[in-house]
């Protein structure tokens, strides 16, 4: 497919659901390591009251799937998650306010704007071991596959290949933000979930939108 | 994983519920969003003060709702935030006109929470000011962190500012009250043995027969070293040698002390570890004005302790004795 | 073993001296023989109130002592009696001229040491009467055994003598409310852990990951039955069947109940209990007019809880309601 | 020998330091299988403060020998055995009040004594599965044989078996008095631990006073 509409928005949002509470335990356990153990329980608590959102009233348009799935996400997730993901969906949000499709150049914008929303209200660098860390090279990736005029399916392959380069890559990472951060050099040799769910979501988009 | 609970996911609404009927003279409990309100709230004039952070530090804060010290609380997941619709639902439910103090512990989940609360609150004509608690020691380079984590002297803050509301305290010196206070605060906590996440189902981190964690957060987080299991005696050592340095505490320093359980360890070893406190602050110079001792400021079922240190001037010993009336904390009333 | 201890003989030593410095406004703790004393006692013309048992099940007895409950408490070895010698020096520091009153709970070792330190004050013309609490519900046939185990009821006799001796009672009277209030108290226990005696230095019972001990007593002693673990809904109602029944507490009692915390589980676990207990009592028509929610009564780091209800008649309420100021309980004052 | 006198029982109640000493951990978990946990380090405690009492003041008679022990006893033991030893120890004083040496049918008379005041103040009765399990199969023995003219090693040798086989018969009985009765049929099956302090307190006896 070349562009998505608002359904496709909703078809990756449930997908979502079904890709957290999958992988609820190993997110769990990539926490426990380095966090406090909850990750996974976060984000799938978090993303199956979106899909239950979406069950009673669903949205009319892109805006407002991804309008409230933040506002869902950030009355249950909590944690560092909570206010990060949800602000990121806020943000992606207004990046399509009125509009009814995007290509692949919009939804590289959509990344971006998220990304941009994480960053402002975190305030995490690269290289902090975060979920930054996969989002920005992805959002990078994607935009310049865009630019060269990269089909849907290149745009997301781009982001989803830089987001798990760049997941993988927090591995080697020392924590400068979150609870990881307490460990200082301890945090050396494991793989940040935050990171890992990050990449967990574009790796849906991808998934979704290219089998549609 | 052994407790006394029903589902894991409904280990925080039926223990909330349980809170409110045990104490129902001092406090209510709102469900959708949680929180846990003070029974006469709001109280015309008088700043609201609310704090609020992950489940299974209890009694923190939940049990510190009632006279003279929380007048909301909202308990999050446990181990979890709580999320900025219940801290703003429980500010406008103490908002006495006077505006409200929110007291929160420094991790990036709580601070980002409260963040967006305030940004809530604010936006709809509710003053809002925060007091943010970072006194744990253990985290030692706070440049290349997410900063000190808040524990114990969060208890300390929120019954000084509690009693200070109480008395009448405008909003903005509250808050810069409750800066000083979370300012000359100072602690550390050690671990013997690790908690179970109930949603988890098994325990946080890994810890052998004859090993302690020294430097523990209040989440089971690792902390500075694994060390071998030590005496009482060598252990308030350690955490002295770490909590005194740091303000410093001087010769002559008055204190408010804390010897604060982790949920797993009887009264009987805390007071063993007070003595060993006592015997140190004595041999320093250091007057220990007013005390606790007990489980105040918890990780579940971990077994361990940590130690509080606040340099305490008269204002705040003051503040300190005032009455307060709250399921964990009680007295002069 | 892990503990905050130093060496294991010196546990209750050295947790007296914690207790002494910590409250040192509320009590004195008197060395060789142990005792722990209100700090203003002897009271003149006051019956003396006088408890003790083995150590290990902080905060009873010690942290009881204070105004308005206990005058003294004699503390043992953990889980082992205290002597004749200490109940003695501890009769005779609070002997305010009215006699004095012994609390025991009914273990063979506790009962006989008592009846020898009574001995002892009464050959030396000093008055003492004795109550004994003996209300555990899992020692089935009391015809067979040493009798029920003193345990939950303990606290509230305390209480309520204390506050009785407090207000002026002789000691005729107080014996005889002594005993009203332990045969109108019922309880039952329950444990998901072992507790490690610092001394033997391993748990004194093994106990499967999914398994529980129902009945126990406050020493670790088995009880009833070993069962899978169960939810808490379940476990509540075991131990409300048992104990309904046994008095029984009928439609209309109005009860103070207890939600006692073995020492090891965390705060929340018991709220969450106390839900549990007030649904089924709403169910049965009993009215819960005061509650305790907490450790109050524990046995080391064992994990469990248990459940006392004790049919309160007026008297027995306003004397729970009157002032109490002790380590471990305090209101009014 | 044929007659013992203080320095004999001075000799006996040392030797009872070291028993307990040495037999703290096995009493100990005797009292952990049907009570709790304490029964070897009470005695171990008890007597050690009873050797350190006689190093200090060593009285100068038989009676002041028994009497100093029962008095450190009750003041240290503590728990059930604390008073039932003590008492135990205090009529034993009193069977050799100015008594300067005890011959065979003295020494039954002395156990008889102690005897006597642990049922007194233990209310205990045969086959309750207590010490007196082991104690009144002993001293029945011990007054049979002096009465039979047996010399000291005859009398001691019949109190020791006789002590031995009662502890061994515990085993088998169901607990009526002190903690392990709680445990009902479940305490069958294991021996008792106050009964073979019982019978070790015997045997030291026969141990120190045949070998003088
Ligand atoms: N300041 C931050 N900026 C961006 N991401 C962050 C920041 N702090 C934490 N994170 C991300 O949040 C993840 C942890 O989320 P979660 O476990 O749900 O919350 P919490 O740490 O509160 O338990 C981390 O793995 C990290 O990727
Ligand atoms: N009423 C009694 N009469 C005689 N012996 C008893 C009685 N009750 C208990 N005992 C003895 O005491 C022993 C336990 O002693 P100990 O463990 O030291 O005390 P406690 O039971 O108080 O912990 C039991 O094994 C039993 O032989
Ligand atoms: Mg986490
Ligand atoms: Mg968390
Ligand atoms: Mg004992
Ligand atoms: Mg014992």
């Amino acid at each position: 497919m070349e562009i998505i509409d608002r359904d496709d928005l909703l078809a990756w949002l449930r997908e979502l659901q079904r890709v957290y509470a999958e992988n609820r335990d190993w997110l769990t356990e990539l926490d426990a390591a380095i966090g406090d153990a909850d990750h996974g329980i976060n984000m799938d608590r978090g993303f199956t009251a979106v899909a239950e959102d979406f069950e009673k009233s669903p949205p009319a348009d892109m805006a407002g799937v991804l309008k409230s799935a933040a506002m869902v996400l950030i009355r249950t997730v909590g944690g560092a998650s909570g206010p990060l993901y949800g602000t990121f969906f806020l943000r992606a949000a207004g990046a399509c306010t009125g509009a009814t499709k995007l290509g692949p150049d919009g939804v590289a914008a959509l990344f971006d704007a998220g990304l941009r929303g994480v960053v402002e209200r975190g305030r995490a660098e690269a290289g902090d071991k975060t979920m930054v860390d996969a989002l920005l090279p992805a959002v990078a990736a994607m935009q310049r596959a865009a630019s060269d005029d990269g089909d849907m399916r290149a745009v997301l392959a781009a982001g989803v290949a830089a987001a798990e380069e760049g997941m993988r890559r927090t591995g080697d990472m020392q924590a400068r933000k979150g609870r990881a951060s307490y460990l200082g050099e301890r945090s050396i040799g494991h793989q940040d979930p935050g990171a890992t769910s990050a990449f967990l979501m574009i790796r849906a988009a991808a998934d979704t939108w290219n089998h549609g | 994983m052994k407790k006394l609970i029903n589902r894991p996911e409904d280990v925080v609404k039926e223990s909330l519920a349980g809170l409110a009927a045990a104490h129902a003279d001092l406090l209510r409990v709102h469900f959708d969003p949680a929180y846990v309100v003070r029974a006469d709230a709001p109280v015309t004039g008088k700043v609201g003060v609310v704090s609020g952070g992950g489940s299974g530090h209890e009694p923190l804060h939940g049990g510190y709702v009632g006279r003279g010290m929380l007048d909301a609380a909202c308990p999050g997941e446990v181990f979890t935030s709580p999320t900025p619709d219940q801290m703003e639902a429980a500010s406008r439910a103490v908002d006495g006109g006077a505006g409200v103090l929110h007291i929160v512990k420094n991790y990036t989940g709580d601070v980002m929470n409260f963040e967006m609360a305030a940004e809530l609150c604010q936006a709809d004509g509710l003053a809002v000011e925060s007091v943010m608690v970072n006194d744990d020691v253990a985290v030692e380079d706070s440049l290349y962190t997410a900063g000190r984590r808040g524990v114990g002297t969060t208890v300390l803050v929120e019954k000084i500012c509690g009693a200070a509301a109480e008395k009448g305290m405008d909003l903005a010196s509250l808050a810069a009250l409750g800066k000083r206070v979370a300012a000359n605060g100072r602690s550390m906590g050690m671990a013997l043995t690790s908690c179970t996440v109930p949603a988890a189902g098994k325990p946080t981190f890994d810890i052998g027969e004859d090993e302690m964690e020294i430097g523990i957060g209040i989440h089971g987080e690792p902390g500075r070293e694994r060390k071998p299991l030590a005496t009482a005696r060598e252990i308030a050592s350690m955490m002295m040698d770490a909590i005194v340095p740091d303000l410093p505490f001087r010769r002559g320093d008055a204190v408010i002390a804390m010897v604060n359980g982790m949920g797993g360890t009887p009264l009987m070893e805390l007071y063993l570890v007070y003595h060993e406190l006592e015997r140190i602050c004595r041999d320093s110079g250091i007057t220990i004005a007013r005390r606790l001792v007990g489980d105040y400021i918890t990780s579940l079922e971990m077994a361990g302790c940590s130690i509080t240190l606040l340099r305490a001037d008269d204002e705040m010993l003051a503040l300190w004795d005032a009455p307060v009336m709250t399921p964990g904390l009680r007295w002069g009333c």
